[in-house]
């Protein structure tokens, strides 16, 4: 029921190597030469209460989401981008799949108003791939790098759910074929 | 009889409108469209009907559907809420058309104010202050000075067909009349093919303050004090409070007898309220009324004493005013939760409501439309409810809000949440010195943009929730939580 | 340097003291035993310190433990909730001992009002008003008798060594001195080997009635109004409200003055209750006093606009008063829920919390100290929380309740919530004809055990949900309410 | 997705035969010669909302215990017995297994004070089995019919969960071995 894992967090740009070990409720934390011992448990929603040796209690939730902890409470929302160094390989792995292409997903439910390319075109970074309108707002939808589209995953008129494949865009270096 | 009253609206407001009608033994009816058949105020109601697809048009803009639940249900009263066809003369008409009691004013008080030129000029005969303008559009230069002169600087010049920002120009002193005479005329001419300008004082920095009043069917009217709502993005109202900070007793009895004179100048009956923009030297100008019961009514109950919504059905009802004269005690504030994204540019942001956890305690009121599990549609207004927490004083209603907006929790969808954790430690905020642009030159600003940088606690929480994750992923029912969530499931089991 | 308060306690208390620590910006520290890591109130603190194993005298009544806890988180005041060690003067002075301020009143009021015999000594020295009685034991049935003509009819005979409603008679004239007397000293001889009788005036049906007090350590002390608190089981408080229906503005003045000359006559500093049994004459006599903040403060803080919990940790740490000359408005009910089944005789009701969902909007708070997931421990008492509604006037303080009561709800565990749901349609609780024995006659009678047999909304429930159970069974994802289920997991996984 | 169920339920002693049909959320109850449209949904807190024809709407919490419909509104709890005759086979035998003995189990998280009785002793209805105590309070457990102990779960000073089997008794003809 013991555990060791060796993370690289970063904050502010600067990465941090830190060593947390044991479990399941008495962890120990070590960083920059510092050890410190703590209490921890999940609350029935979901937060993590860290009592530290002082009393002091720290607590919030954290949510993991590429590549990153995501650290609510009431201090606020904060991104900490997190390295476990023993699953590198993977990460490597999933890094490259990010460079081959884009996947545009709708951030928010909505209906397609109008579909501004299609399957085969070529796309600079920013061309206006299609307008989505939620709650009577209409958002236009700009691809993040250039490319080639891949794939349209909707047509005009049609209402998508939040994460739905909107349009896939591969590499120019892919793109030949 | 059985009274039962329908409300054509969804959300907290038909919430809170049922709220009320519970208070009274009244029986509740609501409507909804096929994105609502799962929302709360349908689960609260007593009756529910369907009234079309998702889009407001066919649903809860549609007078004929609403009018044949009414019938359906036997329901005898309407109440329209806000927004949607509240302020809609023509909805208040056909009501009244089949039978069915408005709750709400007049037809024909929600007509004269709904014209904001015929307004201005009923207000005008009634002694209440407007803005000093130009009556009709300037022949000249020289007759925008004349008016400069009466008036005093600055002016604002307006093409008389111009709207939305545009032909619009300031004039600090007589010297730069002509170029701007010309030179807004200019515009109106090529932008809306019509030259005519007319001039009226500029109000600087104003903020925005309204009196809240409430009149019945025998003649009964009285003012409920007055709601500071500068706190507005882009002109809608986001933070409102009861009182304002900058109203003293003279210029309340002021303000609070131009609102009754402009409510008995239309022959009000209802809730209403009469809103003012103040300079900074206590003047205070007509803006427009609003003839419904407003978002920000709870401010005013919790200061007073009193219920606005039952008070309203009572009136409708034919009953005198229950409202006296009632005094002030302490100082309320209301924050408007909005399923929009504060650093995204305020988008809307719909979707399913994983968790909702409300703050509790003294002085905190919660009016919220949601509950975990709840689905925020893309179709509607996104706002998920209302906070309003009272207190002895403004520091201590301040030190409240804190503390709520510490506790309050929504997850699945992004709120303006963030957006009234900074604002309560903003300066200016806090000592109330704001007006209605601040809120926008404060935004423009970056009062969003400097994000925290992870605190060393938010390195041990990170660090801490990886290691427990990676435990619970090898021992899915021995890591930390593990434990904590198995020890939970098995005592479940052992409670069936 | 950092104020920082330990709160000796648990629960809903803790969760009060810590709110009025946040509003006052006060760092907070909780204590908790091995039941309590994972409840309400220690996440709720800035500090939290494992005291001990369950049982309560390992854990929140151990002072050494708490001590320790204070040392190792820097706490420099220490509250003691209610309970516990609440009104142990030991632990007062335990705490200054150790350098601490107690946020609470003087070790040495805590003792006067401890002991029953010598606080009545002192409050007929102060000249407030006691239950009439022999202040010594009758040498023979004539000193009863003499008594009697003093003090008026009905009289209660009381063995000195008696207890426990044993060794007591009723009297209800002179003609039955002489045999009562006897027969009660021959049960005393038999039953404490003590013959010794005294007699005192029967209060009948008395309404249980306190006055709140609140005195600075400057000499400053001020009556902040009555509560009646006669809605008890078995002696136990589970209603109560304010004001009192029964108490005018003349009796409430005499009470007032008589609460604050016991506060005085024990040199009272922080926040305490007067309490009195009032009869239907209006006479009242004092009762106790508890040296502490008591369960039921929130309806004195909703009707007077007044936060007794920050000014008791303002007034221990040397402020004067804030409260002054408060008044009245509007009408306040508590009621406590606790895990208990009222069905089967209150029987405690300790389990994990499988849902709560509180009632919210205009007039409700909520002081409660549990969420979804949270554990009820068999290990102390069984209170969840309490619910305190507030109206312009008591029928409308009732309307809010019953609309409350309908809202709330909480399962995994029995709750009182059924009982309060029962009070609230008997015509003699809505029309407050109540004394302390009231509702221990009601539910003697009966209260809780006419069942309502299934109406036919009931049984249309169970129709079509034995149905759509039977549906999701053959098709767990094509069902009804499947289909539901299947939508909404469908958005959820959309959202990761 | 369609489905018709006969069910048989008791009001107040009286049995009453109910057809339901349709689903997933459109409804027909046919009760004592009336029809009755039902639109029917479960909210996300579990809760039943069903709306008839004029409007009205019956919300409520429906769960099902040991045979019987347990709903809770705000009218209040009550228990509709209910039986699916197509399912009589099955109900039948866990009938019999009822008769067929006694399982006390603990209502209650608590401690067990003591223990009253031993494996293989005969017991009349009434007779102490043990006591527990919960909350400070001490509570003596009887047996609700007569027979013999046939298992005793639990021993003096341990802390039991709710549902936790204390003491089990066979009947008396079944114990001659």
């Amino acid at each position: 029921m013991k555990s060791r894992v060796r993370l690289i967090l970063t904050r502010s740009g600067a990465r941090e190597e830190v060593v947390v070990s044991g479990g399941p409720t008495a962890w120990t934390v070590e960083r920059a030469g510092t050890t410190t011992s703590i209490d921890a448990v999940r609350l029935s929603d979901g937060r993590l209460s860290l009592l530290l040796a002082d009393g002091r209690q720290i607590c919030g939730l954290v949510t993991f989401d590429d590549g990153a902890a995501v650290v609510t409470s009431s201090r606020g929302t904060t991104r900490v981008p997190i390295e476990n160094p023993s699953r590198r390989g993977k990460r490597a792995t999933s890094d490259a799949g990010d460079e081959s292409g884009e996947e545009v997903r709708a951030l928010m439910p909505g209906r397609v108003i109008e579909v501004g390319v299609s399957e085969g075109q070529s796309v600079a970074a920013g061309t206006i791939l299609l307008v989505l309108e939620a709650m009577k707002m209409q958002n236009e939808i700009r691809a993040s790098r250039g490319g080639v589209v891949a794939r349209v995953g909707v047509a005009a008129g049609q209402a998508v759910d939040r994460g739905a494949l909107l349009v896939a865009i591969s590499p120019p270096a892919l793109s030949a074929s | 009889m059985v009274t039962r009253l329908l409300v054509a609206n969804r959300g907290e407001i038909a919430l809170r409108i049922f709220r009320a009608c519970r208070d009274l033994g009244i029986e509740t009816v609501a409507v909804f469209s096929d994105a609502d058949r799962e929302a709360p105020h349908v689960a609260a109601a007593d009756h529910a009907v369907r009234l079309g697809p998702a889009p407001a048009r066919e649903s809860y803009l549609s007078v004929p559907a609403i009018l044949e639940a009414a019938r359906t249900t036997g329901a005898t009263l309407v109440h329209p809420g806000y927004g949607f066809l509240a302020e809609n003369a023509g909805f208040a008409k056909a009501c009244a058309g089949a039978g069915l009691t408005f709750v709400g004013p007049p037809a024909s008080a929600i007509e004269s104010m709904g014209s904001k030129t015929a307004a201005r000029e009923r207000m005008i005969a009634a002694g209440v202050p407007v803005v000093p303008g130009m009556r009709k559009a300037a022949a000249g230069a020289a007759d925008i000075a004349r008016f400069g002169r009466e008036a005093g600087y600055p002016l604002l010049l307006k093409a008389s067909a111009g709207g939305g920002g545009k032909g619009m120009r300031r004039v600090d002193s007589e010297s730069e009349v002509a170029g701007s005479f010309e030179r807004v005329a200019s515009e109106a001419r090529s932008s809306f093919s019509d030259g005519a300008v007319y001039a009226e004082r500029l109000v600087e920095r104003p903020r925005h303050v309204e009196v809240q009043v409430v009149a019945d069917s025998r003649g009964g009217i009285v003012a409920v004090g007055e709601r500071e709502c500068s706190i507005q993005r882009r002109h809608q109202k986001v933070v409102e409070e009861c009182p304002s900070t900058v109203v003293g007793p003279d210029l309340r009895a002021r303000m609070c007898e131009a609102a009754v004179a402009a409510a008995r100048a239309v022959d009000y009956v209802s809730c209403g309220t009469v809103e003012f923009l103040l300079d900074a030297s206590g003047n205070f100008y007509f803006l427009e009324m609003n003839t419904r019961l407003q978002v920000e009514h709870p401010v005013t109950e919790e200061v007073f004493g009193v219920d606005l919504a039952t008070e309203m059905i009572r009136i409708a009802l034919g009953e005198p005013l229950s409202i006296g004269a009632v005094s002030p005690r302490g100082h309320a504030i209301e924050c408007r939760v909005y399923a929009e994204d504060p650093r995204r540019g305020f988008a809307p942001s719909p979707g399913t409501i994983t968790a909702v956890r409300l703050p509790q305690g003294p002085g905190i009121r919660n009016d919220v439309a949601v509950e975990t599990g709840s689905v925020v549609p893309i179709d509607y207004d996104p706002m998920l409810g209302k906070l309003i927490v009272h207190g002895a004083d403004r520091p201590e209603a301040l030190s409240r809000l804190v503390r709520a907006l510490e506790d309050y929790r929504i997850t699945g969808v992004e709120t303006t949440l963030p957006l009234f954790r900074r604002l309560v430690s903003d300066p200016e905020f806090v000592s109330a010195a704001f007006d209605v642009q601040w809120l926008d030159r404060r935004l423009a600003a970056g009062l969003l943009e400097d994000e925290a940088s992870p605190a060393d606690e938010d390195i041990l929480l990170s660090a801490v929730g990886a290691a427990m994750a990676a435990l619970e992923r090898e021992r899915p029912k021995a890591g930390a939580a593990g434990a904590s969530a198995w020890r939970r499931a098995a005592r479940h089991e052992a409670l069936r």
